[in-house]
């Protein structure tokens, strides 16, 4: 079965303008799950850039989502046989909603998909990409 | 696929990544304060034509999405 | 290449789809009838490796394919289920405009779209592409020989279906030999010999024909094939043509199912699709509906019986409800109703599937629900547990032991993993003010670093959650909800902190924590061996590091032990599970299912919401009024929870206990005086106090609860709860 | 001619008078049964059943027409349970063919949970007078060898419910039967006559406007299904109903061999095979309300593959079509019937999915409540006013459930 691993992150949420102009780090990805929600893997060093412009933000350790990378071809077959959204057409991009019935974040570049969903799917999810 | 809705963070989606949420009003008519809470906790508009609504997105970024949609041909105005 | 057509192997030309293959064995599929080879009729079905009903003139014969005829006046078996049979997979296709047909009208509108910079997706049903609805989205389902297409349209979908030739349906009809002109034209392309061949109405291209003069009045034949055509001059005189074969141009009505079915939505019709029906005449007998075997005498005696709207007399008759939905008899059924009632009444509604699928093919690309793994799923399968589904999650229900996990728990120590509780965090300036109104108990009261337990409550005033809410600081607190009701709880604080415009974040953190909970008499030693020296006191909490994991320690009790309930990051949790199970080996310690939890806390009279409660629960109603403090002045359910307080109870959630035998089965029915007095929710064998204790709902009769019901038919008493360590001694300890 | 032609029924239609004892709105199986009983059983024949469409129109014909009375509150066991009692003689009763087939409905349990809740059902329905009894896998087996106990690897068997005296009929002839009989003894059943308002005097309902004129009555009921709402506020009433989507399909026809009606609520379907042969597939209803009646296609790829799960062999089977009903959903999954509030105006409605099993008893009981203007007992509980009252039914034997 392929293997989904844990990713280690921080999960942010805060205010959207802060997130929108918060210093990630340019070699981590940094995913936006709602407008005040944000995932950056990995972890952030430095939870200041986001807390000095919003006290109450919360960030957590997260280490609740795993994930796995396909090429970009195998990645569309999958994509074809169990997404009924479209899938943007720009790269690099996100992209969120059902794949295989599950809750899944897509992060898509030229030549490859990372795959992330929830870690309690991620059992069922990687026996879905294997039928 | 099925019915789309419009989420304004993820785009349009299969109307199963939703769950319902109707947005309750109590007509202005009904005054009496135990009355109103009655209406607001069990009664419904129910209304043949546009409705406001909301969905929760579930599958993407589960926030709420409001909308109005025509109960006659489910779509989303 | 042969084909094996009732056990017996038929040869057959390359290109030829099953039915021309039979034909060229002289073979009809249902015995005769009108063929018309456009996927209309439901005169060629036949069962084809396995799969009934299936229209043979749209599959493509392939070697060792295995047919059996449809027996006419037979249905067929119902299949065996064949294992090998593997899942036919789905795939998704999009495009700005669907075009269903590739005839000349598809094409063309494919070329207008193209001209226009849209993207196309032309289906092809000569090519298997089997239009089979059209549904919001707007989506069009097709099915194909490998794969089921479900194809997604951005703009419009365009139905260039054509349109089907009417059938006839005067006496005779049911014999083989009668084609349609079309059908004539393919098979006379196929090089098959027709015969002898008698035209009606405008002749078939390239085949020798003699044309038969006046209006259609029946078919003779023997052994169910046809010799002769019977004509009418009219001037009333009967013409005879001995044939072997009828060719039939009736008229076309069009094939727009799937536009009706599309209504609504984005969809037009062009070439003959777009046709209105031609209504022929409707003979005076003859079958209409030869699915159903509906005849116009049937149609007058229905009509006779007062039975006019089309879909009256579709229902009472049957005609329209078989294989071909009405392609061949829904011309006439107008015909018949314009006759006799002066009106043209619609066609019957369009519903899908127009074309032929199996129910393994429409489910391809669907999934069950995903049930939820911990992150110790693992750890309780490699342990021997029974798994369950609980609350959208796998949990273990008991690792084979359930009297030995019990003692673990009352004696020593154990471990239950409740990860699977729901868990979020509210954050900013109006966090306080935010839980104030959402919740009914006083939040501001909870001092830092400490815990309440908590109901919540919906504007019915009905409890629909539990949980606890833990003070980090003013503007912080973490909140705990049922493992099954959190995502319910998220939409719900989600939806009133917007109504309410608060200022506060919230994150929704179950799946990125894991929870162990640690409970037993020998708790602490447990723990100060992992490294936990101070464990927080009763209803405190704490951040602290155990076994090298960063946890955030909660001190409360569900099973009526002590108990901490260790909160850490997901990712650590079997590095925790381990180190403590190998740490507690020396304190007897072994892990407890749902199973043991189940029993654990009844003995201690706590609820389950869901379980023991229901739909219209108050806090009243299940004793709980403590939680709900009405001196403040608003919060969710509030003005309910006060009116209802002003009707007089009707039922008590309580504790029953039986002095003797076995516990009854929960939902047992509870009884006083011969009366319904209610039933029970939970219902436990209490090892440690030797007796059956049970919650349950009572009722009261004329003011009062009974003191003693009846259950199982024996006597069972109202008692306080908890049933066990009434002064929680144990808990605090 | 087929075998199920309707051959018996007579309908006599006759042109609408001014006034009437009793105006019944919609002919649907509540309408057209509350109009027999009055007439059969209370010789109250001036009654007036009118249908804006064709009489079944809604969700009389389209519901998936199984019977029973395994739910999981007393008040609704012993009702459902005079149904299935009504309904057993209503082919003798009435001299017509309802296709009325005793079947059994086995209800499976995919985990300890629900198997509890399966025993639990078993409790309370032979405490009240309906015959459930648990059934282990093995037994299930006997009762439906078609089933495959792993349910697919993913929802094991592990027992169920089963309660033998359920049954189907063809709806279609029971709202005919019904019609036929109340038409016989002087009732007026007027189709294509659609109501568009109510006649006030004061807070009275004292009659109908209607596309075919105006119409008196002492007594006005709405027997509406889905659309239920709209006429109860001519009426100044608020009703706690949504109007949700119910789907269902079925196969082409094959040979008469699968028993009993087998659902279950984890996986939100039941199955069972129609007199001609199909089998018949539905689910729950859709969560948004709707008036579309549109078919949807998840609906019909995951209730097929859920059915399958169950019954594998299903897989093979070609399917014939799908339709749509809608229908009127209380908020605690229990019918409403009785008085209003609002003189000469009563009310049947929030039958949900479980309409059809209540035609008899619903129609029964309503016509005693018009005939003599008193609540019946067995139907008591049911009354609007509960949800004020904190009297509310909920019926977790009625969810996810036909």
């Amino acid at each position: 079965m392929p293997a989904l691993k844990r990713i280690a992150a921080t999960r942010i949420v805060a205010q959207p303008q802060v997130l929108d102009s918060a210093d990630v780090p340019q070699s981590s990805l940094a995913l936006r799950f709602a407008a005040d929600e944000l995932f950056v893997t990995p972890p952030l060093q430095d939870e200041t850039i986001i807390t000095a412009h919003d006290p109450h933000a919360i960030l957590i350790r997260e280490g609740g989502f795993a994930g796995i990378w396909l090429p970009a071809e195998e990645a569309a077959l999958f994509l074809a046989r169990n997404c009924e959204w479209e899938i943007p057409n720009g790269r690099p991009a996100f992209a969120q909603g059902a794949v295989a019935s599950i809750p899944t974040k897509l992060w898509l570049e030229d030549e490859q998909v990372l795959f992330i969903v929830p870690a309690p799917y991620a059992h069922d999810f990687a026996e879905r990409m294997q039928d | 696929m099925s019915i789309q809705i419009p989420c304004p963070h993820c785009g349009p989606r299969p109307i199963e990544e939703f769950a319902f949420g109707e947005i309750l009003a109590v007509p202005d008519q009904i005054t009496d304060p135990d009355e109103r809470d009655i209406d607001r906790a069990f009664m419904h508009n129910n209304p043949e034509g546009p409705q406001r609504e909301a969905w929760f997105h579930t599958y993407g970024c589960r926030r709420w999405v409001t909308l109005t949609r025509d109960t006659r041909t489910d779509q989303i105005i | 290449m042969r084909l094996i057509v009732d056990g017996r192997p038929i040869s057959y030309e390359p290109g030829d789809s099953l039915l021309i293959a039979l034909l060229r064995a002289d073979i009809q599929p249902t015995g005769g009838g009108c063929l018309c080879l456009g996927g209309d009729c439901a005169n060629c079905l036949a069962t084809v490796d396995g799969v009934s009903y299936v229209r043979t003139c749209q599959t493509a014969a392939k070697p060792g394919t295995v047919v059996q005829l449809h027996h006419t006046q037979k249905y067929p078996p119902l299949p065996q289920e064949d294992e090998a049979r593997p899942a036919v997979p789905a795939r998704n296709l999009f495009s700005d405009v669907v075009i269903i047909g590739a005839g000349e009208a598809g094409r063309t509108a494919a070329r207008e779209a193209e001209a226009a910079g849209k993207s196309i997706n032309l289906l092809d049903a000569t090519y298997g592409e089997e239009a089979i609805g059209i549904y919001p989205g707007p989506l069009v389902v097709v099915r194909t020989p490998h794969e089921t297409l479900h194809v997604h349209a951005q703009d419009e979908i365009i139905v260039a279906t054509g349109a089907a030739e009417i059938l006839p349906i005067v006496p005779g009809s049911e014999l083989a030999g009668l084609l349609t002109r079309r059908a004539a034209e393919k098979l006379a392309q196929a090089g098959l010999d027709l015969g002898r061949v008698v035209a009606i109405g405008t002749p078939p291209a390239a085949v020798d024909c003699q044309l038969a003069a006046g209006e259609l009045l029946r078919f003779e034949g023997e052994n169910g094939r046809l010799h002769t055509v019977i004509t009418q001059t009219e001037a009333g005189q009967e013409n005879r043509y001995a044939c072997d074969t009828a060719v039939l141009n009736l008229g076309l009505h069009p094939r727009n199912a799937l536009l009706r079915m599309g209504h609504n939505l984005p969809v037009r019709a062009v070439g003959d699709a777009a046709l209105e029906s031609d209504i022929p005449a409707c003979p005076n007998e003859g079958v209409v509906c030869p699915c159903e075997g509906v005849s116009v005498a049937d149609l007058e005696t229905i009509w006779e019986q007062g039975f006019h709207e089309m879909e009256l007399v579709k229902r009472a008759t049957l005609a329209g409800t078989g294989t071909c939905q009405g392609s061949t008899c829904l011309p006439y059924l107008r015909s018949f109703l314009l006759k006799k009632g002066k009106t043209l009444q619609p066609s019957f509604t369009a519903r899908p599937v127009t074309r032929q699928l199996t129910v393994g093919e429409v489910s391809a690309g669907t999934h069950h629900h995903a049930t939820a793994r911990t992150a110790l799923d693992a750890e309780h399968r490699r342990l021997g547990a029974q798994m369950e589904r609980s609350g959208g999650w796998w949990r273990p229900w008991s690792y084979g032991d359930p009297d030995g996990e019990y003692w673990a728990v009352r004696e020593a120590v154990s471990l239950m993993d409740v990860s699977t509780l729901g868990k979020m965090i509210v954050s900013g300036p109006d966090a306080l003010e935010f839980l104030e109104r959402l919740y009914p108990t006083k939040v501001s009261t909870i001092k830092d670093g400490r815990s309440r337990y908590v109901l919540l409550l919906n504007e019915r005033g009905y409890v629909f959650d539990d949980g606890l809410i833990c003070k980090e600081s003013d503007t912080r607190y973490s909140l705990t909800f049922t493992s099954g009701g959190v995502s319910h709880a998220e939409m719900w604080l989600r939806d009133w902190a917007a109504s309410w415009q608060m200022d506060v974040h919230i994150l929704h953190q179950t799946m990125s924590l894991g929870a162990i909970n640690v409970t037993g008499p020998l708790t602490k030693q447990l723990l100060a061996k992992a490294g936990l020296a101070n464990p927080p006191g009763w209803l405190a909490h704490t951040k602290a590091e155990v076994a090298g994991v960063p946890c955030h320690i909660f001190r409360l009790s569900f099973t009526g032990e002590l108990s901490f309930e260790l909160h850490h990051p997901a990712e650590d949790s079997v590095k925790l599970w381990r180190a403590l199970l190998e740490w507690g080996q020396e304190f007897g310690i072994r892990p407890h299912g749902l199973h043991t939890l189940l029993r654990l806390r009844l003995e201690k009279g706590h609820i389950i919401v869901g379980q023991d409660t229901d739909f219209d629960s108050t806090p009243r109603r299940i004793h709980h009024d403590w939680a709900v403090k009405l001196e403040k002045p608003a919060f969710i359910g509030r003005h309910a929870v006060e009116r209802t307080n002003k009707i007089p109870l009707d039922k008590l959630l309580v504790g029953l206990e039986m002095a003797d035998g076995p516990a009854p089965m929960e939902g047992a029915v509870i009884w006083h005086d011969g009366q319904f007095a209610g039933h029970i929710t939970s219902s436990a064998w209490s090892p440690v106090l030797h007796k059956a204790v049970m919650l349950g709902w009572l009722h009261y009769f004329d003011g009062h609860l009974p003191e003693t019901v009846t259950i199982d038919g024996r006597s069972a008493r109202r008692v306080p709860v908890p049933f066990y360590d009434k002064e929680a001694a144990r808990a605090r300890a | 001619m087929n075998e199920f032609q309707e051959k018996l029924v007579n309908f006599k239609w006759v042109e609408p008078k001014k006034t009437y004892d009793v105006i019944i709105i919609g002919g649907g199986g509540h309408g057209l049964a509350t109009a027999y009983y009055l007439a059969t059983r209370h010789n109250i024949t001036n009654v007036a059943v009118l249908e804006r469409n064709y009489i079944g129109g809604g969700n009389s014909g389209r519901n998936t027409t199984v019977i029973r009375s395994n739910y999981g509150i007393p008040e609704a066991v012993r009702f459902y349970q005079r149904s299935v009692e009504l309904y057993q003689t209503l082919e003798d009763e009435t001299e017509r063919w309802i296709m009325h087939a005793q079947k059994g409905i086995l209800w499976m349990a995919h985990g300890e949970t629900a198997v509890r809740a399966e025993k639990a059902r078993a409790e309370i329905n032979t405490a009240f007078g309906a015959k459930t009894v648990f059934v282990t896998p093995k037994e299930i087996k006997e009762i439906c060898p078609e089933v495959d106990l792993t349910g697919g690897g993913v929802w094991p068997i592990m027992g169920g419910s089963y309660h033998p005296e359920a049954a189907t009929a063809r709806h279609d002839r029971v709202n005919w039967a019904l019609a036929e009989g109340a038409m016989k003894r002087g009732v007026h059943v007027h189709q294509n006559t659609a109501v568009t308002n109510l006649i006030k005097s004061g807070n009275r309902v004292i009659g109908v406007e209607t596309t075919a004129g105006p119409m008196h009555a002492n007594v006005v009921m709405s027997a509406v299904g889905g659309h239920v709402t709209g006429l109860a506020a001519l009426a100044g009433l608020r009703l706690p109903i949504r109007t949700h989507p119910l789907q269902a399909f079925v196969t082409n026809h094959y040979e008469q061999k699968f028993h009993p009606i087998v659902a279950s609520t984890s996986l939100l379907t039941y199955v069972s095979q129609t007199a001609r042969g199909e089998m018949l597939i539905g689910a729950e209803i859709d969560r948004q309300p709707s008036y579309s009646y549109r078919s949807g296609h998840h609906f019909l790829q995951t209730c097929a593959h859920r059915a399958m799960t169950m019954l594998p062999f299903l897989r093979q089977l070609r399917i014939l079509r799908q339709w749509t009903g809608v229908c009127d959903m209380s908020p605690d999954y229990s019918p409403i019937m009785g008085f209003t509030g609002v003189d000469g105006f009563v009310l049947t409605t929030g039958w949900g999915t479980w309409g059809f099993k209540a035609i008899p008893a619903g129609g029964e009981q309503m016509a005693q409540l018009i005939a003599t203007g008193e609540t019946p007992e067995l139907i008591a509980p049911f009354a609007l006013d509960r949800f004020a009252q904190d009297r509310t039914m909920a019926d977790r034997g009625s969810a996810g459930t036909h």
